[in-house]
């Protein structure tokens, strides 16, 4: 069966292509269910192949070609069917399934419905691409699509100019990041002379200096981050709730942000070669987490809370993929897929049902009319906010296990971790308490409802997942750890510490961290706003610098956009033409001159042709003897 | 003072050597003709000795090779030459300067 | 005594057969011209697609059952050639090049009246040389096959007599030609003198088993054979004929003239540097390394300054023999690259000259870039073709050229020859600017004068042809690099 | 003794001839500065045991090269004394300057070998006797494909040639367009 593989690819990429010529002529709702229909055969597909990862039989990656494009460099598609890959392919296949069908309701009545369902399979084609590949040319083909796809998809409303400029500020800042990766693919050809996984990773250890390894490293973190909303490229994921609610539950949840923690695990092998590398990108992750979940705090729009708790839980798989806790990092990665993306549909399925409006301010008391959403939501709270035994419990103490067993350094980072933890609790709680408790604050002529069914089970399988997703991998059962083991083979993984009392008293320390943070949550926040205030301005400045997410894009603006664009504007009027301009004409004037100087040699005449053929055979001659010792 | 295969191959060199000098020093086609078949010579008289030193006959079957090859060239050769003269009535190659740059 | 059954023991026409085909077939050529004396050159034309495609043939029967040959076959003749991939794969490019050049000429000999059949005869007999050159690994042997090769593309630089140009070209070709062969032959002599054989292998066997304390004649010998070799594929400094020659030269064979030196000359250096003189290697990479980079930095200077398409197509081939020989210096693996950059090369280079030839006239000798002006507008389909061959040239990425320059520049670059690769890429872009110059000046400029713009319907189809490989196989190298690798592997 | 005094004498006479070629004024003294060296080589030739490969250079070089020399110095009449004063700028002085480096290179290699060229010979190898029966058993024997190749040659020059000069009579000779 494992011949069918690629058409994990091709389904999506075929409705994707079917739609973009006949979507407008079916129309919706039909559209929508022939791109679930698509990307739900390409899981099932997936789900089929990955029985030999379940029962223990794939014990090595398998490899089917599609096509052979320069097979000598490494450079041709070819997917790589590993543990790693199969838990990927089933979280973007079986998340987006489910996001797939969540937005045939909400996106009903857009008059680019069709065209919204050709990029969300265009971008799941993508980002399968990018999970599959075999190879680093096919991972960076994926890279780029994913890039270029979420580009379209933030900026679908591309009539909103807030659309428009949060498509480009995605655009431009994952550049940055992909610069960054693309260094890093160009060391590691020059160093390997090929780009498939299997000539650079087992051969990492004898190729790879400490110094190569760590520059590979820190490069390959620079992409990471950008794709992966790291400090300080976190920027553009914000801005990038622009979009539709599933493009953010699709894209900022389950799939492409998770690439660049799935690119850091691939690389195993060359983050172990660079402990130094390793530190950064666990350092970048702390930070992140941290950084981030401050500034969620301040949020009141129900969206940016999630955008930046999703940058946050991020944060938090670095954390753990820098110190080596790959397994933690893969882990929390799929529980946060589910908790999040219900989330992110939830916030759809309120914003749904109020009528387009995203302040927590102007909601309350909606779990009466929306139950379910109400329900279900609360159940992803609770599970992001680590209370056991829902999914995030478990994923995020692995991650705080890891990190409290990496020495010195881990357990600072444990407690970054740990702070984390309750400022997550506290801003999740106090999110639904916003949302669904207390009294209605709405604005006039909002009647909220409870959204269709179509919208609602996906929300329900979703919080089901959230609860059982997390007893794959719990320090009783390594079900995760075994079933990934083969695609980290070799490398040293960092676990949580296997004595039950260390295990015992880091959960206590965590779940009471959670429900500190809730407890705070609900008694600030289910009473009338005006105690909110109160306690808002006891933090002083520092809630508004939280409000305003530190000013950072204004700081940026300034620093780096606003000096960029007059040094762009300078570098076209006043350093391009005459500097750059020069240098070309320069060059072009270098090779005239020379070239007609060169010219004069070549005088139409035999015997001066002679001189010069005699020249050179002596001249290769003499060099020749000297060079091989002969005289 | 015996005369070893080398004095003869060193003969050869000074005989090819001045073959290639000749190509450079004279304009009329025919002659740069001669020179370079005072190289194949030079070549030949090589094989010939390294033959001998060496024991093998093959540096004499090799000879006939050269041999065919300078006959080929020189009937090649004069019929251009002839060509040539029947457009520009002159065999001195400086004249010969139409294509240059 | 010598019997006729000893004579023929180790005989293997099968291992010739192309060659022999190719002989047979340019005799058959002058006997039908002699015989029918035909007015047109349809029955020639015939004859020779004919037997090109049934050398064709021969080379690809061999190509399918070589896996079967056992070793002891592989070195027929008194080991004088070598029935191996590379050879076969040289003899594909060498037909295929030729098939191509002939229909792409063919306006040329048509206006050649009776000479056509000493000119097909030619071809044929030059092309049979240049493939005996590259699958010789006799010394003595390959200077036959490059003199079968190189007499004959002497007469035909000089075929269109006629014209004072093609005259010249012919001279010059000639003597510098000859004296280059007897400073090939000369460094024969010498490494026969030093190493007791004239075969390539057993040169190497000596080589391995023996230390010279002395290897001053024997190192002399090698460089001459090098530098005859390398001038057969006008390298720098051993160039100056190339652009009065290729400019010369009736338009219509200078693709031909220039492509198949090309293939006998670097398969055989490659069989000399690498099979034969591997020992000696930190010995020659340094001034191949040398002749490659004066090659590709002479080649793309002087292609800038050039205000003729041949003399520009010229020079840019001198860089490109620069390109090429820098994969050779990565030892016996370097072979793949260099065949693939030969292939997609000498098939640009038919191609560009065929268009050059339907532009400005088969038997013509000028070809200024201001004569292609506007050919955008009046002959769409060359312009496009001429453009996409020439951007292969110039190593576009998704041409063939661009995969061409990769292999090698990797190869080179393995082989720690780092500098090298950087000023091949140096030159790759000065290379650019004028082969896009070239192609500005179809699309963007006014047309000037008359437009003599013609091509036959054979022609244009081959010429499109060329023009979707390049494309085709700068997407899909893959079978082709493939192929190159069996090659080596056999 | 008697081959070292041949050795000078040859020598002697065949570099009088190369430096006949290349520097007599007319083009016929040339040719027989050729022939004097042709015919020195052919009697080194004998001395080395040579006999096939003397003959032939007497009678093709000899006999038939030089005729056709003759005979095109006396078809298109250049059988006239040359100038001597170089036309072309600088080419006196490179070609004295290569000339230099060339003896430099080959007086080093000479005495660097110590006349010993061929290291790879064996020490008691036995010239070999080259009568017409043992040049003839290889030639035709393993150098038969290389003997073959002669035959593509001689085509070749008779086609070449006849393309290149056999101007047919009535036919059109315009062949630009």
């Amino acid at each position: 069966m494992i011949e069918l593989l690629p058409l994990v690819i091709a389904l999506p990429l075929a409705g994707a292509v079917f739609l973009h010529f006949f979507g407008r002529r079916i129309g919706e709702p039909a559209s929508g269910w022939i791109a679930t229909l698509a990307i739900g055969a390409a899981f099932v597909v997936g789900l089929v192949n990955a029985v030999p990862a379940f029962t223990g039989e794939l014990h090595h990656a398998e490899h089917v070609a599609i096509w052979d494009w320069m097979p000598a460099i490494g450079a041709s598609l070819e997917i790589q069917w590993d543990a790693l890959s199969v838990l990927m392919t089933l979280v973007v296949t079986g998340v987006g399934t489910l996001i797939h069908v969540f937005a045939i309701g909400y996106m009903h009545g857009d008059p680019r419905f069709s065209r919204f369902f050709t990029y969300l399979n265009l971008f799941a084609a993508s980002m399968l691409t990018l999970v599959l590949a075999g190879n680093f040319a096919m991972l960076f083909m994926g890279w780029e699509l994913v890039g270029l796809c979420s580009y379209l998809l933030i900026s679908f409303w591309y009539t909103k100019p807030s659309a428009a400029a949060a498509g480009k500020k995605a655009f431009v800042v994952n550049r940055i990041g992909d610069f960054g990766f693309m260094v890093a693919l160009m060391l590691i050809f020059l160093n390997f002379g090929t780009l498939s996984y299997g000539g650079v990773f087992e051969r990492a250890g004898e190729v790879l200096t400490t110094g190569t390894a760590v520059a590979i490293g820190l490069l390959l973190l620079v992409g990471a981050a950008g794709k992966s909303a790291q400090v300080p490229l976190y920027v553009w994921l914000p801005d990038a709730m622009e979009g539709p609610t599933p493009v953010s539950a699709l894209i900022h949840a389950a799939t492409m942000v998770t690439a660049g923690v799935y690119v850091v695990s691939r690389a195993a092998a060359i983050f172990e070669l660079a402990p130094a590398a390793g530190y950064a990108v666990a350092t970048v992750g702390a930070v992140t987490a941290l950084w981030a979940a401050t500034i969620a705090i301040g949020q009141s729009d129900i969206k940016k809370v999630l955008a930046y708790s999703t940058v946050s839980q991020l944060g938090y798989m670095f954390l753990a993929a820098g110190l080596g806790g790959y397994v933690a990092a893969v882990f929390h990665l799929m529980t946060h897929a589910f908790f999040k993306a219900l989330l992110f549909l939830g916030s759809g399925s309120v914003i749904h049902g109020m009528a387009d409006e995203q302040d927590m301010r102007k909601m309350g008391g909606l779990r009466k009319h929306m139950p379910t959403t109400a329900a279900t939501m609360g159940v992803a709270t609770l599970a992001i906010a680590g209370i056991p035994p829902l999914a995030g419990f478990w994923s995020k103490d692995e991650i705080l296990g890891v990190a409290f067993e990496g020495g010195t350094y881990g357990q600072v980072l444990w407690v970054v971790g740990l702070i984390t933890a309750m400022l997550t609790a506290f801003y999740m709680t106090r999110q639904w308490v916003m949302v669904f408790m207390g009294e209605p604050r709405w604005d006039d002529g909002v009647h909220p409802h409870e959204s269709p069914r179509v919208m609602t089970i996906p929300l329900v399988i979703l919080a089901v997942l959230s609860v059982v997703g997390g007893l794959v991998n719990t320090p009783f059962r390594l079900g995760l750890e075994h079933f990934l083991h083969p695609a980290f083979e070799g490398i040293d993984l960092a676990h949580p510490s296997e004595e039950m009392s260390v295990f015992a008293i880091l959960a206590a320390v965590s779940v009471l961290a959670g429900v500190a943070g809730i407890a705070v949550g609900y008694l600030v926040y289910n009473r009338p706003p005006a105690r909110w205030t109160k306690f808002q301005e006891g933090f002083g400045g520092l809630w508004t610098a939280w409000e305003q997410a530190y000013r950072v894009d204004d700081i940026y603006g300034a620093t780096i956009v606003k000096p960029g664009k007059r040094l762009a504007d300078a570098a076209a009027f006043k350093f391009d033409l005459p500097v750059i301009d020069g240098l070309v004409n320069g060059a072009g004037w270098l090779v005239r001159t020379v070239g007609s100087k060169l010219r004069v040699v070549q005088t139409g005449l035999v015997r001066n042709y002679g001189v010069l053929f005699v020249a050179g055979v002596l001249a290769a001659v003499i060099w020749m003897v000297v060079a091989g010792g002969g005289v | 003072m015996t005369v070893t295969p080398g004095w003869y191959m060193t003969l050869a060199a000074v005989l090819f050597a001045i073959g290639l000098l000749g190509i450079l020093v004279r304009r009329n086609a025919l002659i740069m003709f001669m020179c370079v078949e005072l190289m194949l010579n030079a070549v030949n008289l090589t094989f010939v000795a390294a033959g001998r030193a060496l024991g093998l006959i093959d540096g004499q079957v090799s000879v006939f090779f050269v041999l065919v090859v300078a006959a080929a060239e020189v009937v090649i050769g004069l019929a251009i030459i002839v060509a040539v003269f029947r457009q520009r009535s002159s065999a001195s190659v400086d004249e010969l300067s139409g294509l240059s740059g | 005594m010598m019997t006729l059954a000893q004579l023929g023991s180790d005989v293997s026409w099968m291992a010739i057969a192309p060659e022999l085909v190719l002989a047979l077939g340019a005799a058959l050529v002058l006997l039908i011209d002699v015989q029918f004396k035909p007015k047109t050159g349809g029955s020639l034309a015939w004859t020779t697609g004919f037997v090109l495609a049934a050398a064709f043939g021969f080379a690809l029967a061999q190509w399918l059952r070589l896996a079967d040959i056992p070793i002891s076959e592989r070195f027929p003749f008194g080991r004088m050639v070598i029935v191996d991939g590379t050879g076969l794969l040289a003899r594909f490019v060498l037909l295929v090049v030729t098939g191509l050049a002939v229909a792409t000429g063919w306006r040329l000999f048509e206006r050649l009246g009776r000479r056509r059949a000493e000119a097909l005869a030619l071809i044929l007999l030059s092309a049979a040389g240049f493939q005996l050159m590259a699958v010789s690994v006799h010394l003595v042997m390959m200077f036959m096959g490059l003199e079968v090769g190189s007499i004959a593309l002497y007469v035909l630089a000089g075929i269109t007599r006629e014209r004072a140009d093609s005259d010249e070209a012919a001279m010059k070709y000639f003597l510098l030609g000859s004296v280059a062969s007897a400073v090939f032959i000369y460094g024969v002599a010498l490494t026969f003198a030093g190493t007791g054989s004239l075969n390539i292998l057993e040169q190497n066997q000596f080589l391995t088993q023996n230390i010279l304390l002395a290897p001053g004649v024997l190192l002399v010998g090698l460089a001459l054979c090098i530098i005859g070799l390398t001038f057969k594929v006008s390298a720098a400094p051993f160039h100056a004929w190339a652009p009065d020659v290729y400019q010369g030269a009736p338009a219509g064979l200078v693709g031909y003239m220039a492509a198949a030196a090309k293939v006998g000359a670097f398969i055989a250096l490659w069989r000399l540097v690498d099979l034969g003189f591997p020992t000696m290697r930190a010995s020659w990479a340094p001034v191949v390394a040398g002749i490659a980079a004066l090659s590709m930095v002479v080649g793309a200077v002087l292609a800038a300054v050039q205000s003729d398409v041949r003399r520009m197509l010229a020079y840019s081939g001198v860089a490109h023999a620069g390109f090429i020989l820098t994969g050779l210096l990565s030892g016996i693996d370097g072979i793949r690259g260099v065949w693939f950059y030969l292939a997609v090369y000498t098939l640009q280079l038919v191609g560009a000259f065929g268009v050059v030839a339907a532009v400005t006239g088969a038997s013509t000798s000028r070809s200024a870039i201001s004569d292609f002006a506007g050919l955008g507008r009046r002959q769409p389909v060359l312009a496009v073709v001429f453009s996409t061959l020439l951007l292969g040239m110039a190593g576009l990425p998704l041409t063939s050229g661009f995969i061409a320059k990769f292999g090698v520049f990797q190869d080179a670059w393995q082989a720690g020859f780092e500098w090298l690769v950087i000023v091949a890429v140096l030159a790759s872009v000065i290379a650019f600017f004028f082969y896009l110059r070239v192609i500005v000046t179809m699309f963007m400029e006014e047309p000037s004068g008359d437009d003599h713009a013609s091509v036959g319907v054979v022609a244009r189809w081959v010429l499109a042809l060329v023009a979707i490989v390049t494309v085709v196989l700068g997407i899909l190298p893959a079978p082709l690099l493939e192929l190159a690798g069996d090659a080596v592997a056999r | 003794m008697i081959e070292t005094i041949l050795f000078f004498v040859l020598a002697a006479t065949s570099l009088a001839g190369a430096i006949t070629v290349i520097a007599a004024r007319n083009p016929v003294h040339s040719a027989m500065g050729l022939l004097g060296t042709l015919f020195s080589l052919a009697v080194i030739y004998v001395v080395n045991l040579a006999h096939l490969v003397a003959a032939v250079q007497v009678i093709v070089y000899a006999g038939a090269v030089m005729t056709l020399f003759l005979f095109v110095i006396m078809l298109i009449g250049v059988d006239k004394a040359e100038e001597r004063d170089e036309t072309l700028p600088y080419q006196r002085q490179l070609v004295i300057g290569l000339a230099v480096i060339t003896c430099g290179l080959a007086i080093a290699l000479a005495t660097g070998s110590g006349f010993r060229w061929t290291p790879a010979a064996p020490a008691a190898a036995q010239a070999p006797n080259g009568t017409i029966e043992n040049v003839a058993e290889p030639l035709f024997g393993e150098w038969l494909l290389a003997f073959e190749a002669t035959a593509l040659l001689l085509t070749i020059a008779a086609a070449g040639a006849i393309a290149l000069a056999y101007f047919r009579r009535g036919a059109p000779e315009e062949v630009a367009e």
